[in-house]
């Protein structure tokens, strides 16, 4: 059913992402990066299920755990390294950090720090892609504790009445930060809400990457065929403690050793090899190779230099006529960059409502009606 | 030159923007079908559709967001807040997402997006809806203030608003809607950033903006005049950046300035423009600059309290006096 | 089954309500009350069922259309009008206006012109019951269009999640200022959003005065004896504009008329007639009665002095020592006012979350983990 | 007297001050099992129960709003935003509710609540969460704004800030927290809208509060006595109601002014100062007020640009000169 060159792929992802974050883990420890730093460890499975589920330029964004969701589009690892490293080749001049990646040429549109500050932005997005007529998705992930912001529920209310181009995706680790979810969710499965919004709610093993792939494959056809937005919850697993500096102590040993039992990326290997022996080799020559992938990006960030100090003041307000950046043709030279252009010149023929005959209009008042 | 009301003005621009750029919409609430609030948007909707002219609905958090992520992805989104007052709720995303946006992405995104509504006192609305809040935005990087004093300052506004690659927090004047003005025939733009001496003198620099300008400074100035006091009146229109210029040629022409808003006093727009007018202009000031603002005290229903907490003619010119040591 | 008394009580207080908020209207087009001005007329079988089922020191509190509220639960019809008046007399001196009663006597807690931003208020003060082993309960309502704010959602989840004392009651009038709901809410019946917080929801004739005394009257029950919050809708109409500047256009004539044919005082009287025909002359004493107390508020208001100039600067931060306002107090003189009064000293005996093996303290960092 | 860490002197007067008052809890994200995000409220849970000491859902906008309710009946809610970015969601409730209930009612009801966490940068954590946002609430009447530098006033303050019967914005420093200092044993309070001189000096005036004092104030007046220039050093500690006195007293003496502050420029409570400066120490005044402030930027993530962008030793001292036009 699924084709080789597929389980490869995301096996391939998800491994290099995997050591992309340890290595992040382990710079971190040497102060190379510092501040808050999130790693996605262990929930993998998601957001390359995903990923291959959808167009490469469909939308993409997250939370401050998001160095996987660019990686895995096809984002330049030593550049997002060096972001991590504060330095001035990173997707940002290093102005984000790690809680801020972003790669608008792969589509991925950020990298949030305030919990569920995203979600809305998602809906506007997708609101954009209906409002041009693109058929473009956007896809916006965050996690179990960020479904107790407003934000969720104000705009999944909108999304869900406008009908928007949007696949919501609640990336449940059971935690918040030290908390668990159940512990301050009165309703702790987050699929459920979505009934409050007349909103199709759908459940799936984060930690079963081909089960996330199946299942955004026909969520993604269906959204893109116009019945309206979905929220998916993700069951899934963050091997790690929320950020570094986080010793997780709120969970039992057993907990964590039964949830590293499901290694997303373990099993995967094991499908692989049970359906096809003989590419075990194959395997190992993909972890050597996204691991020297990883080595490079580290080596990058290294000996590339900081920003220089006068870009304290770049990319405040933008100036007449001022271009945006193009980080890989700037860092890399990259002349294949295609950016996302949008029209200036086009008929709107969206009608969000159904026309109707008109109101009677009311008639002018002094006075606002507030 | 036609005289038309303030909401008018708005809404030509409106018109004028959505007609000549299909990526301009106007959201918020009422907006649509009931032709807005104070009647800003009326006929919109009629002739741009429900996708360009959206009814939200109370969710002013969620559809400032919204609007955010439409202006990331090459839309020009207006947004409609019913007051100033309801957007406290949405401005995680005006001060955290739109004003960051374009810098934590290291200049790959912008957020082109006009945050619009009414600001100040409504009359006879308490404190809850009375609040001139110009202030709580300026004080952020990455955003644009406005708040236009005059029909034609409206229109020729909002309109470089829109047009604008940047977050902007439009604030108008609650009290204004009704206001008529002279406005140039046809399309104009009026340049963010640029003050205009809507008086000129000698004897006393007035710096203002928005319904001050026209309820309280211009008369003031006119009384003053009779008693051979010759105001200058500086309307700052764009509050970020404020034309520094501007300010700093008149108070070195008078030597004595008097700041007249509505907001509170403290951390205020005012503030800030005495911090820079006594630095730069420290050796031309004959006396320290004044201000005439709202009391420190929330807004009272009672005609009376509500009419004495708001700055007067009378407490302008006795500021003024006060200036010139008379 | 509902005892004479009761109804008469229940048709004496709606009574009052119309004959009050007429009034108001009237002095409205006589500019002797100014600004938004959101009058209850057609809603009034919500707020005096729900008054009569519940207790005289249970907490109430709406959002800006909030004229009835305080007026069934016995505050001074004179005050509040005076207050409408901007006048020195009103409960809050004239600071707060139509939007901003508050009768602390009467435990009506404001009168809110944030939509929405009354909903966490009530969490909090059923919050502080429980906290102190009352077994009051808090009364909160709000409109059909408030429930999109994101307040509600944030609230009903720690409501429930906690089991707060508190009836949350949607007054469903089918419109948030000009726009019917259900062009704005992707789930206009607002009762089926509780189960996104595993909360119990239920939907009531608003018309019907009865039928909101023998639902409220379960319910408030229920929630007394600590089975957690409740998310109550009542369908109803206001048969005028969302406020004295709305004309209301925005709905169709026979719409209008066909609600006022259901309106709750004609069909409670038509009741009380129907079971008991001799008291045809009693109803119309009360219609008397109040229509007097009515017009005493309005001359009471009229002679009321402006509040003084000085009052501009009380009532800002409290100072060392510094007592509340007792309005009737104050106003009329009344010595027998019974002013809440909450205990200093107390033990606390609510076990939020069941006690638990504490997790092992996580070891002192450093930096935070956020 | 104990030297004690930031943290612990904040946690004492919380443990104090709920042993003394069962009306007294704490609410916030992570406050109970996590023993709080910065370790402020270690082992308050095991002490007070989860009915006192409760963890919250990501809600701030609710969970403030509950804290204003509890508080409007009788309890004494501290409500611990994880850091003062986040409570920008939370505004509404602080600034329309809790700020204007009394006002509202006429007198009938009041707030006694405590919303306290860290502000200002944390160190390597770009825009989002780095902000120091006292300005904005500092704008509102109806609020006290207090931000304590160091452990003692930390705890002094946060009692009497538990005590009070008015909201109270409490902000801490985020990078404070593992600060050591020497705080008096047994329980004491200090009073709110008090200043300290944390350096007596008569040649400059260095005005300042909560890290800045520390980080980069007092070394540089350090670096200046060993110049020659002795600085006196003014400690805000509350915000508003600042000290009037004591900012005057130091003009009057000293001559000249330099307020060094960690937020940005615009309208922020350094912009009031100098407003207030200037009117009453007109003639006091040998320079104009000069101000450090963070630079009018978003906080950039890169270590170099973070430091550059923040307040400096360097900075404070090139200013001083200037005002001291050496
Ligand atoms: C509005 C806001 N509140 C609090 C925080 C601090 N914080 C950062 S992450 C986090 C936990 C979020 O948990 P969840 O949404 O489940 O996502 P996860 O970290 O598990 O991926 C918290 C409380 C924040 N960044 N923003
Ligand atoms: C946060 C906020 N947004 C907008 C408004 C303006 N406004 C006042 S009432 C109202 C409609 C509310 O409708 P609903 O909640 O159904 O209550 P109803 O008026 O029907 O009783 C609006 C939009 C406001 N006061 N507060
Ligand atoms: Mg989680
Ligand atoms: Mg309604």
């Amino acid at each position: 059913m699924h084709s080789s060159e597929l389980l490869l792929t995301m096996y391939r992802k998800m491994v290099l992402a995997r050591r992309f974050e340890e290595k992040a883990g382990q710079a971190y420890g040497q102060k190379k990066i510092q501040g808050f730093c999130h790693l996605y460890i262990g929930q993998e499975a998601v957001v390359v299920g995903i990923n291959e589920a959808i167009r490469p330029d469909d939308m993409v964004m997250t939370g401050y755990r998001d160095h996987v969701h660019p990686l895995v589009r096809g984002s330049d690892a030593g550049m997002l390294m060096a972001e991590l490293f504060g330095k001035d080749t990173g997707y940002s001049k290093g102005k984000g950090g790690s809680m801020h990646f972003f790669d608008i040429e792969h589509h991925f549109y950020g990298g949030y720090g305030i919990v569920g500050g995203q979600i809305p932005l998602a809906a506007g997005m997708a609101f954009a892609s209906k409002y041009r007529n693109e058929d473009r998705i956007t896809v916006c992930s965050f996690g179990d504790a960020a479904a107790n912001q407003g934000a969720f529920h104000e705009t999944l209310n909108m999304a869900s009445k406008w009908k928007l181009p949007v696949l919501y995706v609640v990336e449940n680790n059971r935690y918040g930060m030290g908390t668990d979810i159940a512990r301050v969710s009165a309703e702790p499965e987050m699929h459920k809400r979505a009934s409050a919004y007349k909103m199709r709610g759908v459940t799936v093993d984060g930690m079963d990457v081909l089960k996330v792939y199946d299942t955004v494959k026909e969520i993604a056809a269906s959204i893109r065929a116009g019945d309206g937005p979905v929220l998916l919850e993700a069951y899934t697993y963050r091997f790690r403690g929320h950020s570094m500096s986080d010793a997780a102590t709120y969970r039992s040993k057993e907990e964590v050793e039964q949830e590293r039992a499901r290694d997303p990326i373990i099993k995967l290997r094991a499908l692989i090899l049970k359906n096809r022996p003989g590419t075990e080799a194959q395997l190992d020559a993909i972890d050597e190779s996204e691991r020297k992938t990883v080595d490079e990006a580290i080596s990058f960030a290294d000996q590339s230099p900081e920003p220089p100090l006068e870009d304290i003041w770049t990319h405040g307000l933008v100036a007449d006529g001022e271009p945006d950046e193009m980080p890989r043709a700037r860092v890399r030279g990259a002349t294949d960059v295609k950016w996302p252009s949008y029209p200036t010149d086009f008929k709107v023929t969206w009608d969000l409502e159904p026309r109707e005959a008109p109101a009677p209009a009311p008639s002018l008042k002094k006075k606002g009606a507030a | 030159m036609a005289e038309i009301a303030y909401r008018d003005a708005l809404n030509q621009a409106l018109h004028e923007e959505m007609a000549r750029d299909p990526r301009v919409f106007l959201m918020g609430e009422e907006v649509a079908r009931y032709n807005g609030a104070y009647k800003v948007s009326q006929g919109l909707l009629e002739a741009y559709g429900s996708a360009r002219v959206v009814d939200a609905p109370i969710s002013e958090l969620g559809f400032a967001g919204l609007g955010v992520g439409a202006a990331m992805v090459g839309l020009r989104p207006v947004i409609e807040m019913m007051t100033w007052n309801f957007a406290i709720l949405a401005m995680d995303q005006i001060v955290n997402n739109a004003a960051k946006v374009r810098h934590m992405s290291g200049g790959q995104l912008r957020c082109p997006i006009v945050f619009r509504g009414p600001g100040g006192a409504g009359g006879r609305l308490s404190s809850q809806h009375s609040q001139a809040l110009e202030a709580n935005y300026a004080h952020f990087p990455g955003i644009k203030v406005i708040a236009p004093g005059t029909p034609a300052d409206a229109k020729g506004l909002l309109k470089s608003a829109i047009r604008d690659e940047n977050p902007i927090v439009f604030i108008e004047g609650e009290l204004l809607y009704g206001a008529r003005g002279e406005v140039p025939d046809g399309e104009y733009t009026i340049p963010i950033g640029k003050a205009d001496i809507k008086r000129p003198g000698t004897d006393v620099t007035l710096i203002t903006w928005s319904r001050m300008l026209t309820a309280h400074v211009l008369p003031a100035a006119e009384l003053l005049a009779q008693q051979g006091i010759n105001a200058e009146v500086v309307d700052l229109r764009t509050l970020k950046p404020f034309d520094k210029e501007a300010v700093a040629e008149s108070v070195r022409k008078t030597n004595r300035v008097v700041i007249v808003e509505e907001g509170w006093p403290f951390a205020s727009v005012g503030s800030e423009l005495t911090d820079f007018i006594q630095r730069e202009c420290f050796d031309d000031l004959d006396a320290p600059v004044a201000r005439v603002t709202g009391l420190e005290v929330n807004m009272a229903y009672a005609a009376n309290l509500e009419r004495a907490i708001q700055p007067s003619v009378e407490r302008i010119i006795e500021s003024v006096k006060a200036v010139l040591y008379r």
